[in-house]
C-alpha cells in the first residue's frame, strides 16, 4: 500500500462552470484517506506544471475515490481536460486529517465555497451523529453537491452572497445568529470547517468570543507534500507548522491570523 | 556492454566513499526519514540533509514557494531544527542506514560556522560537512558569504581548521565568476565543491502588486536552471583539482549524466524528489543502465567527458 | 474603469517617446521586415534589431541552438551584416514604418564601439543605440566587457562622447551584482539600461558526449530565466534613476506587467517572437485590457508599484 | 492567407512503430505549399515544448494537408498522442522548396528514411516527368508509403539495410551502379534528395564525381522558422545560409560538408 500510486480516471465531470467532479480508481490498493486528508495530484507526465497540486478527499467509493476541484490555474485546467481512461500519477493520502474522536454532543460543519470538498466527506463519515451543516457560496450554481448532501440526510442550512439560495450573505453570520439563539449550549458544540480565508477569520473570531472549540483546514502553497520542503508554514501560536504535516488541519485557537 | 556486476559506481569525495554518485541536495529531502517510505535510503550515494545552524530557525513568513516555468522560487528562510535537535532526533535514525549522512549547515557569522562545524563534527553518525556560503553575513550587512571572494576564502579557511571531516563547499551561482569561487574554496581548504545553488530571483502577482513570496526575493530551482548549472559545474571542473558535485534541476538519468560529463564526481537530485519522491532511484537505476548500453565499466571514466 | 481613449500607455527612454512601452528584443526580430506579414509593426513601441558590428560577422558555426526546460540556449555568435549593410538595404524599409527603430551593436575594442555608435548615429532612421555590452572584449583576452565595472564605465564613456542619440546600455545578467552594473552604466552617462541579456548556459548530449552547441556555451533565453530577470530588474529600478528596459521570458502580457511593476518603464519581447511570431501585439493588447479593467490611466502609473 | 493558422486534425494515424501520418484540414484558406517547404508545428497550447517543430509537407489534398512524421522526441512524441478533432497552431508553409523548373532530361529523386516525407511531394508534382525515384530505409518496415508511390505510378528502386525489401544495403551504392551502366548519358541528369547525412554526404560526393546537378533538403535545429534568429545555419560556399530561409533546399555544389 504505497502512498505513490497510479490511478485510472473513471469520470471526470463539469457540474458547474469551472467545477469539476473527478472518479479515479487506483491501480493498486491504497491506504484509505480521511475526512480533511489529501493528495498531491501530478496533472500531467510531462513536466509542465512542474509541481503536484493538492487536492482533498471529498469521497472515498470503497477503493475509488473522488476529488472536487475548481480550475483556478494551468494545473487544475490541464486536469480539467483529461479524459476517461487517462492515468494520473498520485501521492497520498497526506496531512493529518481531521479528528474523529469528539467527545462533544453537537456538531458544527461549516463549508465555504469550495471548502465544502472537504467537509463532505467529514460530514458523510459524521452523519450518525447529525452535525449542523452550514454551507455558503457566492451564488446557488456555484452550490455543489447539494442533492448528495440531502440524499444523506445533512440537510445543510445555506447562504449565498447573492440571495438566490437559501440566506442572503455570509454563512457565518447564519451561524453567529443561530448561536445567540442557542447561547447557553454553545461550549457543548465542535466546530470543524474549511472554506476561503476571510470566512475562517471570522469564525475564529467567533469560536474565541463563544469559547467555541473547533478545526480548520488550511491551504498553502506546497512542492513535496511531504514536510521535507518546508514551503507549506502557516503561523500558529507554536511557531511555523506545515500544513502538509502537521495540517492541513489545525485546533481553531492554535492559528494566528 | 559491461554487465551490472562489473559496473563501478563508486566515487571519492575527500575521504568519502560513495557506493554511487546519486545523492540528494540539502532542503528538498528533509532528515531523510520522510523518504523511507518511498525508496530504498541504503541505495543512495548519499544524503544531504536539509540545512542546519547553532540554533533553530523559524524561516521566512508564508508565502514561500511559487511555481515559474519548469521551475520553482523558495523564501524558506533557512528554517532548521538547530543542531542539537538534529543530533538528538534525527541521527539516530539516519545511523541505521547505510549510506553516508553529509550535514548542511551555515551561521551568520565565521565564528557561528566555526561551532557548528566543531560541533557535527563531533557527532557520531556525521560522515561528511557541505557549508552553505549563500547566507547572509552578519557582520557585513547581511551580503552573502559566497558572492565574495575574500570572505569566502576567509570563512572556508576557519571551517577547514574546525573539522577533519570532508569538508563540501556549496557555491552560490550568483556571481561573475564561478571557477574563481571554486579555486578560493580550494585554496582555502575544501575537499570538494558543491553547485550550483539556487539563482536569485522573484515573482511579483499583478492582481495584488505584491511580491509572490513573503521575502520578496527567492531561489530559482528545477529544470529551468539545468543549462546554467550545466555551465558552472563545467568551468569549475577546469578550474579546481578537488571534486565538484553537480546539482541544478536534474529530474532524470540523462540530466545526471550530463553533469557527470561535464565534470561532476557526484550529482544531487533537489526539486526532482518534490516531482516524484522516488525519482532517485529512477537516477540510479538510469545511470546503471546507461553504462551498461554503452560498456561504461567505471562512473569515473565518463567523468568530465565531454568532448569540446 | 478607464476607457481605451484615455488610456495613456506612451513611455520616455532618455530623449526618445514611445507609443507604448512594448518593444522587440534585439536578436529576435531580424531587422524588422520579416514579421510585417503577421503584425502592423507601426503598432509596436519600437523595433530593436539584431546586433550589428563595423563589419559583417559570420558567427559560429552550427548547431546554434537548443531547446531546453522552458527556454533555449543560443549561439549564433553575434552574426550580423554589418552595418553599412543594414544602413543600405535595411533602414529603407524600417523608415517607412512609424515606429522608433533602436539599434542594437557592439564591437570588440573600445574603438570599434565608438566608430559604430558615430556611424549609427549619422544614419537617417535611427533612433536610439543600444549597446551589447555582453561580447567578447579582444584587448583583454575575450573577457566580456559587461562584467567588469571598470571596462564597461569606460566602455560607455567612450560611447556616450562618440553619440547624441539616446544611448541604452544592455547589462549581462551573468554578474554578482547587476545594481552595481546599472549604476556604472548610468554614471558613464548612459539613457537607459536594458537587461537582461540571456544567462550563460551548456548542453551536452549524452550519447555523442559532445556539447549540444558547436560554440559550448550559449545564452539562456525564454520562460524560464524570468524569475531572474524580474529580480534583476527591480533591482536595476532601486538602483538607477535612468530608465530600465525589461527582459527575458516574456511570454504574455501578465508576464510584461510583471516587468512594469518591477520597474521596468518599457519591456521587451524576445524568445517570444519564436514562439508566436504576433506575440507583440498580443502582449500589447493585453497590456491595454488589464489597465482598463484595473482603472489604470498612464502605464507610468504602475512602474516599479510592486508593494513590498 | 496567412502563414500563422489552426488547423484541425482530421486524422493522426500510426503507420508502423514511431511513424505516423497526420492529415490536417486549415481552418482558413492557406498558401499552396511547394515540395521542399516546411510548416513550423506548435504541438501543444502549452509552453512546453516551447518551440515548434519543423515538420515538411508530405501531401497536398486541395486545401488540406499531410505531414508525415517520425516520433523524434519529446515533441514528436506529444504529437503523436493528438486526436482527430485536435486543433494545432501552425506557421507556413516556410523556406524555398524545391526548384520545379527543370530542363535536364531526367529526373532522379533519393529519399532516405524520412527524406520520403518531403520526396513524396516532389515525386507527385514530377510524376509525369517520369523520375527514377530511389528509397532506402533500414527496414521493410520503415519503407513507408510505398503503396500510395506506387499508385502514382512511380514504383520505386528500393534498398534496405537488412535486405528485407529490394537490395540490401545502402541505397546510393545501387544508385551509384546504375549511374556506372549509363554514365554516357548522366550529366542529362537533375538530382534532388532528402535524407540522413550520411546518404546526403555519399551523394554528394557522387554528384561531384559525374558533374550532376542537382538539390538537396537539409535539417537544421530551429527557433523562429522565419530567417530571423540566425539560428538554423548551414555551412555552404557562399558562406553560412538559413535552412529556413535560402533553404532547406540547397543546389548539391554550394554544400559544405
Ligand atoms: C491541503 C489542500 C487541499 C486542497 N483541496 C482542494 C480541493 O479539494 N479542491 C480544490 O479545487 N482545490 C483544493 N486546494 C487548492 C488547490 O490546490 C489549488 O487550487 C491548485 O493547486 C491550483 O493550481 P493551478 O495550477 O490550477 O493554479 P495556479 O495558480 O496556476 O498554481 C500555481 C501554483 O500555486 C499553487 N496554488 C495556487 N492556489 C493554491 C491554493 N489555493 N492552495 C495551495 N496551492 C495553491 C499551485 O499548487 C501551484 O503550485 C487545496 C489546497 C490545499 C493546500
Ligand atoms: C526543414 C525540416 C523539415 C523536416 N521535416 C520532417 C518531416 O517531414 N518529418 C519528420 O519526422 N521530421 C522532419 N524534420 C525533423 C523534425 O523537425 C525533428 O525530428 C523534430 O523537430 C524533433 O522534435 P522532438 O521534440 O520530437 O525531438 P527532440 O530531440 O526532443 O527536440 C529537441 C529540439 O531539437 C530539435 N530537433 C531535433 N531533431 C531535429 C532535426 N532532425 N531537425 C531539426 N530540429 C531538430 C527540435 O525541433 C527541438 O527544438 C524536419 C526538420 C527540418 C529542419
Ligand atoms: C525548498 C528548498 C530548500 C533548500 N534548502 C537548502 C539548504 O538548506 N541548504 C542548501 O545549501 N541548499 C538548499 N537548497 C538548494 C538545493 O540544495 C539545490 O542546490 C538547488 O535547489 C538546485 O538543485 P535542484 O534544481 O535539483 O533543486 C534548497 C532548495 C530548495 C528548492
Ligand atoms: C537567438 C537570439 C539572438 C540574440 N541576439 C542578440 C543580439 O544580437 N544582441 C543583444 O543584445 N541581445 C541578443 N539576444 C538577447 C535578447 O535580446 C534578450 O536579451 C534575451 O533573449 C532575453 O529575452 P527573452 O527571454 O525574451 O528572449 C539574443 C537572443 C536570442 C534568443
Ligand atoms: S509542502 Fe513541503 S513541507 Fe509541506
Ligand atoms: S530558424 Fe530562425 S533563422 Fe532559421
Amino acid at each position: 500500500m504505497s502512498r505513490l500510486f497510479k490511478a485510472s480516471i473513471i469520470e471526470n465531470i463539469q457540474l458547474v462552470k469551472n467545477h469539476y467532479l473527478i472518479t479515479l480508481h487506483p491501480l493498486e490498493k491504497i491506504k484509505k484517506p480521511k475526512p480533511g486528508n489529501f493528495f498531491m495530484v501530478a496533472v500531467d507526465h510531462n513536466l509542465y506544471p512542474l509541481l503536484r497540486r493538492p487536492i482533498s478527499i471529498h469521497r472515498w467509493l470503497n477503493g475509488d475515490f473522488q476529488l472536487l476541484y475548481r480550475v483556478a490555474g494551468k494545473g487544475t485546467s490541464i486536469l480539467s481536460r483529461k479524459k476517461p481512461g487517462d492515468i494520473l500519477e498520485i501521492l497520498g493520502p497526506l496531512g493529518n486529517g481531521f479528528p474523529l474522536k469528539i467527545n462533544s454532543a453537537h456538531i458544527i460543519l461549516v463549508a465555504g465555497g469550495l471548502g465544502v470538498a472537504p467537509m463532505f466527506a467529514l460530514a458523510e463519515l459524521l452523519k450518525k451523529r447529525n452535525p449542523a451543516l452550514y454551507y455558503g457560496a457566492r451564488t446557488k450554481k456555484e452550490l455543489l453537491r447539494i442533492d448528495e448532501l440531502n440524499a444523506l440526510g445533512l440537510d445543510p442550512i445555506i447562504a449565498t452572497d447573492d440571495g438566490s439560495s437559501g440566506e442572503k450573505g455570509n454563512i457565518v453570520n447564519v451561524l453567529k445568529r443561530h448561536i445567540a439563539r442557542h447561547l447557553s449550549s454553545i461550549s457543548d458544540n465542535m466546530l470543524f470547517a474549511c472554506g476561503p480565508e476571510p470566512m475562517l477569520k471570522a469564525l475564529s473570531l467567533l469560536a474565541e468570543k463563544h469559547g467555541l472549540q473547533g478545526y480548520m483546514a488550511l491551504e498553502q502553497h506546497m512542492a513535496c507534500g511531504l514536510g521535507t520542503c518546508l514551503g507549506c508554514v502557516v503561523k500558529t501560536t507554536k511557531g511555523y507548522r506545515r500544513v502538509c504535516k502537521e495540517g492541513p488541519v489545525f485546533p481553531i485557537e492554535e492559528i494566528v491570523w | 556492454m559491461a554487465d551490472k556486476k562489473s559496473i563501478n559506481l563508486t566515487v571519492m569525495i575527500g575521504k568519502l566513499k560513495l557506493k554511487n554518485p546519486v545523492m540528494t541536495a540539502s532542503g528538498t529531502f528533509g532528515y531523510g526519514d520522510e523518504y523511507a517510505e518511498f525508496i530504498d535510503l541504503n541505495r543512495l550515494g548519499a544524503i544531504v540533509v536539509k540545512g542546519l545552524s547553532l540554533k533553530p530557525k523559524e524561516g521566512n513568513p508564508p508565502p514561500r514557494i511559487v511555481e515559474t516555468p519548469s521551475g520553482m522560487l523558495n523564501a524558506i528562510g533557512l528554517q532548521n531544527i538547530g543542531i542539537n535537535n538534529f543530533i538528538r532526533n534525527k541521527l539516530p535514525f539516519l545511523r541505521t542506514v547505510k549510506t553516508p549522512v553529509i550535514v548542511n549547515f551555515f551561521g551568520d557569522s565565521i565564528a557561528e560556522y566555526v561551532r557548528a562545524a566543531e560541533k557535527l563534527s563531533e557527532a557520531d553518525g556525521v560522515h561528511a560537512l557541505e557549508m552553505n556560503i549563500s547566507c547572509p553575513n552578519k557582520q557585513a550587512g547581511w551580503s552573502i558569504f559566497g558572492t565574495d571572494p575574500h570572505v569566502t576564502s576567509k570563512v572556508v579557511s576557519a571551517v577547514r581548521k574546525a573539522t577533519e571531516k570532508t569538508l563540501i563547499v556549496k557555491l552560490s551561482p550568483n556571481v561573475t565568476d564561478i571557477g574563481l569561487m571554486a579555486r578560493v574554496a580550494e585554496d582555502a581548504g575544501a575537499d570538494a565543491v558543491s553547485l550550483i545553488n539556487t539563482l536569485t530571483g522573484m515573482a511579483i502577482d499583478i492582481k495584488t502588486r505584491r511580491p509572490r513570496l513573503a521575502n520578496i526575493i527567492g531561489g530559482l530551482s528545477g529544470p529551468a536552471v539545468k543549462p546554467v548549472a550545466v555551465r558552472m559545474v563545467w568551468q569549475c571542473y577546469q578550474a579546481v583539482r578537488i571534486p565538484v558535485i553537480g546539482m541544478g534541476g536534474i529530474v532524470s538519468p540523462e540530466d545526471a549524466i550530463e553533469f557527470i560529463l561535464a565534470g561532476a564526481s557526484a550529482v544531487a537530485v533537489g526539486t526532482g524528489n518534490f516531482i516524484r519522491p522516488d525519482i532517485t532511484m529512477d537516477v540510479l537505476n538510469g545511470i546503471t543502465a546507461f553504462m551498461k548500453t554503452e560498456g561504461i565499466k567505471s562512473i569515473n571514466d565518463i567523468k568530465g567527458g565531454v568532448q569540446c
